[in-house]
């Protein structure tokens, strides 16, 4: 059971980075055999976490240590907050990766897709895994490393420019959390992430430790996409679509957003933060996110480009949840980090159906859709109302949560009027690429029909994938009282966080 | 005032009078003509400070070899264009304030240290072990026992630049057709030289001399040999030629490991054997050095070629 | 010891000149006659300090040391010429 | 036989003669010794390692009157360092002269420089140290020429002429030291060296000369031209390992010899000159239009890296805090001996095939080449100091230094250096990506693209993952002046 323990975080890293190096040496045309490794990795990895889920909610302690250099530890550590990451990024990665094998079908350098396809999941895992703050600065990297090429993947220029801007953005922001981070470390002689925190014994200068977390959350906003550090989002979109849909679901936004939540948690401790006064700024900057990237997708006639404004304004909710002190909140924001990426992700997929299919891009382009893609468009429609936070949908239980916390913690005042309006634009800019989805009937041909003549309406590696997602976001909403549950999972931490 | 160090101020003044000449002449031919004289000098204040090995070695290389070397330089025009460089008023002037400067600090610091506070180096340490290395010549002593290893290397030095030239030089012609006098000149010239430096080379292990002075020498007999029309300065071809350079080098190496793979350290010769062995390196020094001297001289081969056996190259020119 | 003396300091000196000459010049041959000159002036160091005065015996170890430094300076110098003469070889072509 | 410190200087120099007297067969001469060179180290290392420092006296002699090797964790390092990154490139130049006519000039040069490295790090002697000096600067010059072309040989001569300046320099403070303590024996001087005149007007002069081998901004104007136009594999030793040794000597000369002597100002002096250094070297690769340009500007920038350590090693107390900080200047030399050969290498790769290597016409370099290019990028995660790299934990603790020392000026010299490697390695890969026919079609993995990669992967992963190995070793010490 000793190794276990050890081995455990290992080999959930492993089980995708050995595909992905694998897949490397891959030439092109091994079609079966790269799909074998990825289903293969996912799969192990998928039960791989399952044993690590089931030992941590019996409180085992996963842990492995290596010396990279002296004081500096690479730590693997699953608590709590990890498992729901992990288990997040495991499940989505698998129908990811399904979803992709469908939709790069017969485009070149799949072997090179797929590599780093495996070694950015791997990157997520290993944030989520990370046991302090030196550890998760190494991944944060890697995650930028690993994701470049991917956003880059067509090779045309618009590809490129955006890949750059990307880079541009994230490349300061991991220097700003590295300074940060090595700062911190220096005071402190090591961060361990702990359910509470480590700063509140400290007794550190606040100032420093003002400026210290400035710097991290900088850092970490970059990715997060907190205005105004949320340039490179919409650039983004030009990568195929389940990088967007990988992107804004579980890795590079949720890397940020979850690192967040473990600096104010697990580094500073949450009532300790608070005290410092740096939360009521961190509130504000995620309330002004959450309407800034509403007004901003209302606007916006490219499909992927509203969905990647609508994330920026969706993550937010979780750093909101973050920095409003209290249980119930900690609740809304955490379990927002699954129920977003889960409706996110179902979006994303649909929208590359409508691209692939008939070539639509435009939400001006989809009318009477629903009528000749049913299925996509259900999937669709469930993820648009879900964020807009319609019961039963996943999105309905996160807000609710928010809205709660914010009562409890005595910020009504402010939280709610942000969920409301909110929810409000949300509505405005999903609801009408539903009604024309469904009832306006088709008014031009479609830009490039690739199906014509065909009896189904798409290959079921793409069509599958978002029903799935669907199902799941729709389940976790139903569900969300049953063992197990995100909504347990996010009590659960909460519980452990504001234990002491 | 001393008036005893009256020689020594007059010599040290004049060294410094030629130097400046040398340095300041815009005329190279000239300049070049001054730096041998210098080196001339330099070989009479080596002797002065008792150093007779020094002004042995000075003599034959430092102002023959490098003065002749410096001549062939001028005849090829490789002097160029004599622009002096284009540094501004306040460049030359940061130079000089800079030189001045340093020039006390290393002038203050020596009186500190010889004058003022003598300190006991090894002079005596080297002298006392004298009766240990194997030959009465201190010097030889030092080179080749006590820090023979640094001779290694300098001898590997020599090695690799002599490649240098090989790799970038291409043979020059022989000076000129000789004529009848300086054909007899040579005639007893070659072997005398080739007489002094056996001698130098046997002397230098109780007296003045050894293995650089004697292979200055001999490359001295190259030159002239080359001087007189005979192209190929007396060197051999080919895979000789390759075994005198390493010569030296091997002999040195293979002597010094053999000492390692015997129990004994790294050129720890038997306190017997030291006499002979120093020997040894000696003549397959001298030989190493004076090829390469002639070679730096003679530069590369007219295809520019030394490390490509006969075969290789045919092979080349059919392909 | 003051004949020694005289000696390093020209020896300093001629360093010296032979450093400012590099600096200033800029073809080869007058910047290896300076390097030349610079050696010399440190090798007059070395030599000065082996000597002790006329009576006792020398230091033979700066008289070693100069006669390497003396023949690693040749190898140098015969190096940089031929570098010199091949570069003009190729203006000429 | 025991004590096998003479090896790793012997073999390599056994194996030149060998390779002289037998030039059809220097290839293979040249490859056995290269690898007989690595086994010959690692020999040394293993007993430095279980043992401490070890000492040869050559010649049987006491050092002082003799010469003495000595091999402490630094000079391993080193070596292991110089002899790996040799063997890989050995490797490579087997394919890069194997239809040279210069093929045997290069084996013999070759193996007399890695002598020349070798004998440099073990040397314990002064004056013994200019030898090794002379010998490399001799060899790597002749190495440069190799190329023939008109650029390769006038920056040659540059280097050669300022390099000559520089070993004058570094004598003349030989003969000081020789003056002042009468000894030349490293050791000993350690010991007796004194704060006084003699030991400020030799350390700077000695450094003086260092600092132009070492190719410090602003004495690094002759470096670009020489690497950049040496042959691949020569630039790849040149960048990674001769410029090292220049730097190695100052830490040697500062921390053990001189530790007394170094005041605060001087290592500032150089911190400055090195945060310089850092930002012009990153500035000027970052406008580079040719890729050979860019590699070794960013040689430039990353040189003043290891000098910004020096401010904050004199401003640190001796003992642990000290020897992490000397250890991080350590690994960050050696990542980058590992990362920069490899990108030289790939470098020489994408020329061979594609005639150029003109940045903006590098499209298509990963179609063709994919293994050179990941080269290329694992090279850049290095030199950007991204993990898992070495460079990374060496920046950590390097960051680390800056906040224990309360010497904030390094924090923007960081900061901005990082980002511009950054945009210059992806400027680089972003025309490397991006398609084009720049580079024609590929046959098949080339037998030369290999040891690139596996140096850029030493550099990535091995230095990353295993760098604790530096930490330890760093502490023994040679010297009694302290951690060098």
């Amino acid at each position: 059971m000793m190794a276990m323990s050890v081995w455990l975080p290992v080999g959930i890293l492993l089980s995708s980075l050995i595909p992905g190096v694998l897949i490397f040496f891959q030439p092109e045309e091994r079609h079966r055999l790269r799909t074998w490794l990825n289903l293969l990795g996912a799969l192990i990895k998928l039960l791989l976490v399952g044993m690590l889920i089931w030992g941590v909610f019996h409180e085992q302690v996963f842990e492995t240590r290596w010396t990279m250099a002296p004081g500096l530890e690479f730590v693997l550590h699953a608590d709590a907050l990890s498992v729901l990451f992990v288990s997040l990024s495991t499940l989505l990665w698998l129908v990811t990766t399904i979803y992709a094998i469908g939709y790069l079908e017969q485009t070149p350098h799949r072997s090179r897709f797929f590599g780093f396809f495996s070694l950015c999941v791997t990157a997520t895992v290993g944030l989520a895994l990370a046991g302090n703050l030196f550890t998760f600065v190494v991944f944060y990297e890697l995650l930028t490393l690993a994701t470049y090429p991917l956003i880059a993947h067509k090779g045309s220029p618009e590809a490129l420019r955006g890949a750059r801007i990307y880079l541009r953005y994230t490349l300061f922001g991991g220097l700003l959390l590295m300074i940060g981070a090595v700062w911190l470390h220096t005071l402190t002689g090591g961060v361990e992430f702990v359910e509470g925190g480590i700063l509140q014994t400290a007794n550190l200068d606040q100032s420093t430790l003002r400026w210290i977390f400035l710097l991290l959350i900088v850092g970490l906003g970059v990715k997060a996409a907190l205005v105004p550090l949320h340039g490179w989002l919409p650039q983004a979109m030009v990568a195929p679509a389940p990088v967007s849909a990988l992107l804004h679901a579980v890795a590079v936004v949720k890397a940020g957003a979850f690192g967040i939540v473990r600096v104010i948690y697990d580094v500073y401790g949450v009532e300790f933060a608070a005290e410092l006064g740096v939360l009521t700024l961190l509130g504000a900057v995620a309330a002004i996110t959450i309407i800034y990237g509403s007004l901003k997708a209302l606007s916006q006639d490219h499909l992927k480009k509203r969905l990647a404004y609508s994330t920026v304004s969706q993550v937010s909710y979780i750093v909101l949840g973050t920095a409003i002190v209290g249980p119930l909140a900690t609740i809304g924001g955490l379990v927002h980090l699954v129920h977003q990426g889960v409706m996110k992700i179902t979006l994303f997929f649909a929208a590359g159906n409508y691209a692939e299919a008939l070539g639509i891009h435009r939400v001006s382009e989809m009318d009477g859709v629903g009528r000749r893609m049913p299925g996509t468009t259900l999937a669709f429609t469930i993820g648009a109302l879900g964020m807009i936070g319609i019961p039963p949908v996943a999105g309905f239980i996160s807000k609710w949560y928010l809205g709660l916390g914010a009562v409890e913690a005595g910020a009504a005042a402010w939280v709610l009027p942000v969920l409301i309006a909110s929810s409000l634009l949300n509505a405005a800019y999903f609801l009408p690429i539903l009604y024309r989805a469904w009832f306006k009937s088709q008014s031009a041909p479609w830009p490039a029909d690739k199906t014509a003549g065909c009896v189904r309406e798409l290959p079921d590696a793409l069509l599958w994938p978002p029903l799935t997602t669907a199902a799941m976001a729709l389940l976790i909403g139903l569900l969300a009282a049953a063992p197990y549950s995100p909504l347990e999972w996010a009590e659960l931490i909460a519980g452990r966080e504001y234990r002491q | 005032m001393n008036l005893t160090l009256l020689p020594d101020l007059l010599l040290a003044g004049m060294l410094i009078g030629l130097a400046w000449a040398v340095l300041n002449s815009d005329d190279l031919r000239r300049g070049v003509v001054l730096f041998i004289a210098f080196g001339l000098l330099l070989a009479i204040v080596w002797a002065r400070l008792l150093a007779p090995d020094l002004a042995l070695a000075e003599a034959a290389i430092g102002a023959g070899l490098s003065g002749a070397l410096l001549l062939v330089a001028l005849r090829d025009g490789s002097g160029g264009d004599q622009r002096s460089a284009k540094r501004s008023t306040l460049n030359r002037w940061l130079i000089d304030l800079f030189v001045l400067v340093m020039t006390c600090l290393i002038g203050w610091v020596l009186w500190l240290t010889i004058y003022a506070e003598p300190v006991e180096r090894l002079a005596q340490l080297a002298n006392a072990m004298l009766e240990r290395s194997g030959v009465s010549n201190p010097v030889t002593a030092v080179l080749l026992n006590y820090r023979a290893y640094d001779t290694l290397l300098e001898l590997v030095v020599v090695l690799a630049a002599v490649l240098g030239v090989l790799v970038v030089g291409r043979e020059r012609r022989g000076y000129r057709e000789p004529g009848p006098v300086f054909h007899g000149l040579v005639h007893w010239l070659v072997p005398l030289l080739i007489v002094t430096a056996g001698y130098l080379l046997w002397v230098g292990a109780h007296a003045p001399g050894g293995a650089f002075q004697a292979g200055a020498t001999l490359a001295a007999a190259g030159i002239v040999l080359r001087l007189a029309g005979y192209d190929a300065a007396g060197l051999p071809d080919g895979r000789l030629l390759r075994w005198l350079l390493v010569a030296g080098t091997g002999v040195f190496l293979l002597l010094g490991l053999g000492m390692t793979v015997s129990g004994g350290g790294f050129l720890q010769y038997p306190e017997a054997w030291s006499g002979s062995l120093i020997l040894v390196i000696e003549v397959a020094a001298t030989a190493s050095i004076a090829a390469a001297l002639v070679l730096a001289y003679r530069g590369g081969r007219s295809d520019g070629w030394l490390l490509v056996d006969e075969k290789d190259k045919n092979r080349e020119i059919s392909s | 010891m003051t004949q020694a003396l005289i000696y390093a300091l020209t020896g300093a000196v001629l360093f010296m000149l032979g450093v400012r000459a590099t600096l200033l010049r800029e073809t080869l041959l007058p910047r290896l006659l300076a390097l030349n000159v610079c050696g010399a002036g440190v090798f007059l160091i070395f030599v000065s300090l082996a000597y002790r005065g006329d009576s006792l015996p020398v230091d033979p170890v700066p008289h070693a040391l100069v006669l390497t430094g003396l023949v690693v300076a040749i190898s140098a110098t015969a190096l940089a010429l031929a570098l010199n003469r091949r570069l003009r070889e190729m203006a000429d072509e | 036989m025991n004590n096998p410190l003479i090896w790793p200087v012997a073999v390599p120099l056994l194996s030149a003669l060998l390779a002289l007297l037998w030039p059809r067969r220097s290839t293979w001469i040249g490859l056995l010794g290269s690898a007989l060179s690595l086994a010959a180290v690692v020999l040394v290392s293993r007993q430095v390692i279980e043992s401490g420092a070890i000492e040869l006296a050559l010649g049987g002699w006491s050092p002082g009157l003799g010469i003495a090797l000595r091999a402490d964790g630094l000079s391993v390092l080193m070596l292991l360092m110089s002899t790996l990154v040799s063997m890989a490139v050995a490797v490579y130049a087997s394919v890069y002269f194997s239809r040279s006519e210069r093929r045997s000039e290069f084996w013999v040069l070759w193996l007399l420089l890695i002598t020349a490295l070798h004998a440099l790090f073990l040397s314990g002697d002064l004056f013994n140290l200019y030898v090794t000096l002379e010998l490399l600067g001799l060899s790597a010059v002749v190495l440069a020429c190799l190329g023939g072309s008109r650029e390769s040989l006038q920056a040659a001569l540059n280097y050669l002429v300022l390099g000559l300046l520089a070993s004058m320099a570094f004598l003349i403070g030989v003969a000081l030291i020789y003056a002042g303590y009468g000894t030349l024996d490293m050791a000993a001087l350690a010991a007796a060296i004194e704060s006084g005149p003699t030991a400020w007007v030799a350390l700077s002069l000695m450094t003086g000369g260092l600092l132009i081998k070492s190719a410090l901004f602003p004495l690094h104007f002759w470096l670009p031209p020489a690497h950049s136009n040496a042959p691949a594999p020569v630039s790849a030793v040149l960048s990674a390992l001769v410029v090292k040794a220049a730097v190695y000597l100052i830490l040697r000369l500062w921390l053990a010899l001189f530790d007394e002597v170094v005041t605060q100002t001087a290592a500032l002096v150089l911190g400055l000159l090195g945060g310089v250094a850092v930002l012009w070297g990153s500035w000027v690769a970052l406008q580079a239009e040719r890729l050979k340009l860019m590699a070794a500007y960013s040689t430039v920038a990353q040189v003043g890296y290891l000098f910004l350590f020096l401010p904050l090693l004199a401003a640190l107390p001796e003992g642990t805090t000290r020897d992490v900080a000397l250890g991080a200047l350590v690994l960050l030399a050696l990542t980058h001996g590992f990362a920069k050969s490899a990108f030289f290498l790939a470098a020489g790769v994408i020329m061979q095939r594609a005639g150029h290597d003109r940045i903006a016409e590098l499209g298509g370099t990963a179609r063709a080449l994919p293994v050179t290019a990941f080269t290329l990028a694992l090279a850049g995660v290095a030199l950007i100091g991204l993990p898992p790299s070495g460079s990374f934990l060496a920046k950590w603790q390097l960051l680390s230094s800056v906040f224990i020392t309360g010497q904030w000026i390094w924090l923007p010299v960081i900061a901005v250096g990082t980002l511009l490697a950054g945009a210059y390695t992806f400027r680089l890969l972003g025309y490397a990506f991006a398609p084009g026919e720049g580079v024609g079609p590929s046959l098949s993995v080339g037998r030369e693209e290999i040891p690139a990669v596996l140096l850029a992967l030493a550099a990535t992963l091995l230095l990353g993952f295993w760098a604790s190995v530096v930490w330890e070793l760093v502490p023994i010490s040679a010297y009694a002046g302290g951690g060098g």
